[in-house]
């Protein structure tokens, strides 16, 4: 029964797939919000990517209510595994030689390359997830590459919990200076150089560090827990 | 795009391919991990090439985190791995 | 030469789902999602959604993986029997 | 400058080609890890090189690809060749 529905969904993916990539005729869509955004967004916030707009300033609030799902679920995951911060280490042998050696060369590379991902969000793609995503994943190396430096968990509370005040400080800076929650304010700048965009960049590096403080936290407590 | 680039496009995809049918024919699961891995790195030469073909140099990025990352998930493997 | 990279990956994107669903080794199930997200993020590309892109990258290749091996880990479950080979990661050892 | 990108497109294609032939070919799962390091390594560096000829304004992005694959594709390969040893994946031994 399971394999035949299997089929079922797999032809049906594979004919929308198809049906992605032969051009589209059955009904132009009319992308009327697409086309105002497009017209209107770089005036507004001074980002020259489209998307860093939608994200922080046309629908702010809606950011705010995914940091809050995620921290939602990083907290049941924290509740489940219990965060074990007893320093023996468990049976886990060390990863080997190699393994730590590259770990020790690519962690600072990682984290330059997180950073750069998070304050470039308002110029080219990505962003706070993916660079929060990106620092969760070096830190989380180190701790492959040797099972004993494990993160504090105290620490990363720390930031974590700093990140997500700042972010909410930044709208209510901008509602009593306008009047609007999570207006962008600050100076627009220069479009498309680092320092443009006006408070963007501030709310995506809050967000960056809050995103890769909580998934640095998960993935080590679900790395270290006793069997 | 000239003869020559076509040609090593075509080369880049067969090999793609070549891959993917090691993939399938894989008798145990350790030859298709090792498919696996080898199609992240082929994957992120593809990207390059896109990003090429298309002219913009914003693709790179998603090169570069894909270079940087795919080898994460295959030493978690490893490591889960070992300690069985 | 934009079909052949289409049909290429649509084609790569289709057979690992087969083999996400219907393989019996989670390794070959890690494996598959992996590739998975190689023809996602090739296929974000070629329709000009790099932010997307990007973000099927961090999350597909690095969240996804991690954390469903060190779940699977962690329930014990690596000791499926498979009968892909006899040389198999999880048979050879018992 | 057109040229030695060429060049170096070329050769790198092939040498990927090449690599992923041997991850055919191989007997075994550990030459087929080491025809899919080498080889496609080496490949992916050299067609690197060649879109850095036909695009030398992207430099600083493709040498960070370079210096990232040249750390990471290695590592994994021994950390996966490593696991499987030790979970007793059985050798070829057919050799003449």
């Amino acid at each position: 029964m399971q394999r035949w529905t299997t089929i079922l969904f797999l032809t049906g993916l594979s004919i929308v797939l198809f049906a992605i990539i032969t051009p589209l005729v059955l009904g132009q869509s009319p992308m009327l919000v697409g086309k105002l955004i497009n017209a209107s967004a770089v005036n507004d916030t001074g980002a020259a990517n489209l998307v860093t707009a939608v994200v922080l300033a046309y629908r702010g609030l809606d950011t705010l209510g995914e940091l809050a799902i995620l921290f939602t679920a990083a907290t049941a995951i924290g509740i489940i595994l219990g965060t074990t911060d007893k320093t023996q280490t468990t049976s886990s042998p060390t990863a080997g030689f190699i393994v730590a050696t590259a770990a020790k060369v690519l962690f600072p590379l990682l984290l330059v390359f997180a950073l750069y991902i998070i304050l470039h969000g308002h110029l080219t793609p990505g962003g706070g997830f993916q660079g929060g995503a990106v620092l969760a994943a070096a830190f989380f190396l180190l701790t492959l590459a040797d099972s004993g430096n494990n993160i504090k968990h105290k620490v990363t509370q720390v930031i974590e919990a700093l990140a997500g005040t700042a972010f909410i400080v930044l709208g209510l800076v901008s509602f009593a200076l306008q009047g609007v929650f999570l207006q962008p304010w600050l100076d627009k700048g220069e479009l498309g150089s680092l320092f443009s965009a006006g408070s963007l960049p501030l709310l995506y590096l809050a967000l960056g560090l809050k995103v890769g403080a909580e998934l640095a936290n998960l993935l080590s407590s679900l790395a270290n827990v006793e069997k | 795009m000239s003869i020559i680039q076509s040609i090593a496009l075509l080369l880049l995809f067969l090999s793609v391919l070549l891959v993917i049918i090691r993939f399938i024919l894989g008798p145990g699961s350790a030859d298709r991990i090792v498919a696996a891995d080898s199609l992240s790195v082929l994957g992120t030469v593809v990207l390059v090439g896109l990003a090429a073909v298309l002219k913009n140099s914003i693709y790179l990025d998603i090169a570069l985190v894909y270079s940087a990352l795919a080898f994460i998930a295959i030493v978690v493997l490893a490591h889960i791995m070992e300690q069985k | 030469m934009n079909i052949i990279i289409l049909v290429i990956t649509v084609s790569m994107l289709v057979i690992a789902a087969f083999y996400v669903v219907w393989a019996d080794s989670f390794f070959t199930v890690l494996a598959a999602s992996s590739m998975v997200s190689v023809g996602l993020v090739l296929l974000f590309v070629l329709l000009r959604a790099p932010d997307v892109a990007l973000t099927e990258a961090v999350v597909g290749v690095a969240l996804t993986g991690v954390i469903y091996a060190l779940t699977l880990a962690k329930i014990d479950l690596w000791k499926i029997n498979d009968n892909d080979d006899n040389n198999d990661v999880s048979q050879s050892k018992q | 400058m057109q040229l030695i990108g060429d060049i170096f497109f070329l050769s790198g294609t092939i040498f990927l080609f090449l690599g992923a032939l041997g991850l055919i070919r191989m007997p075994d799962v550990y030459n087929r890890i080491q025809a899919g390091t080498k080889a496609v390594t080496l490949g992916s560096i050299l067609t690197l090189m060649g879109i850095f000829f036909y695009f030398p304004q992207w430099w600083g992005h493709l040498c960070l690809i370079i210096l990232f694959l040249l750390f990471t594709n290695p590592v994994s390969s021994s950390a996966l060749a490593r696991a499987f040893y030790r979970n007793g994946i059985s050798v070829w031994t057919k050799t003449k």
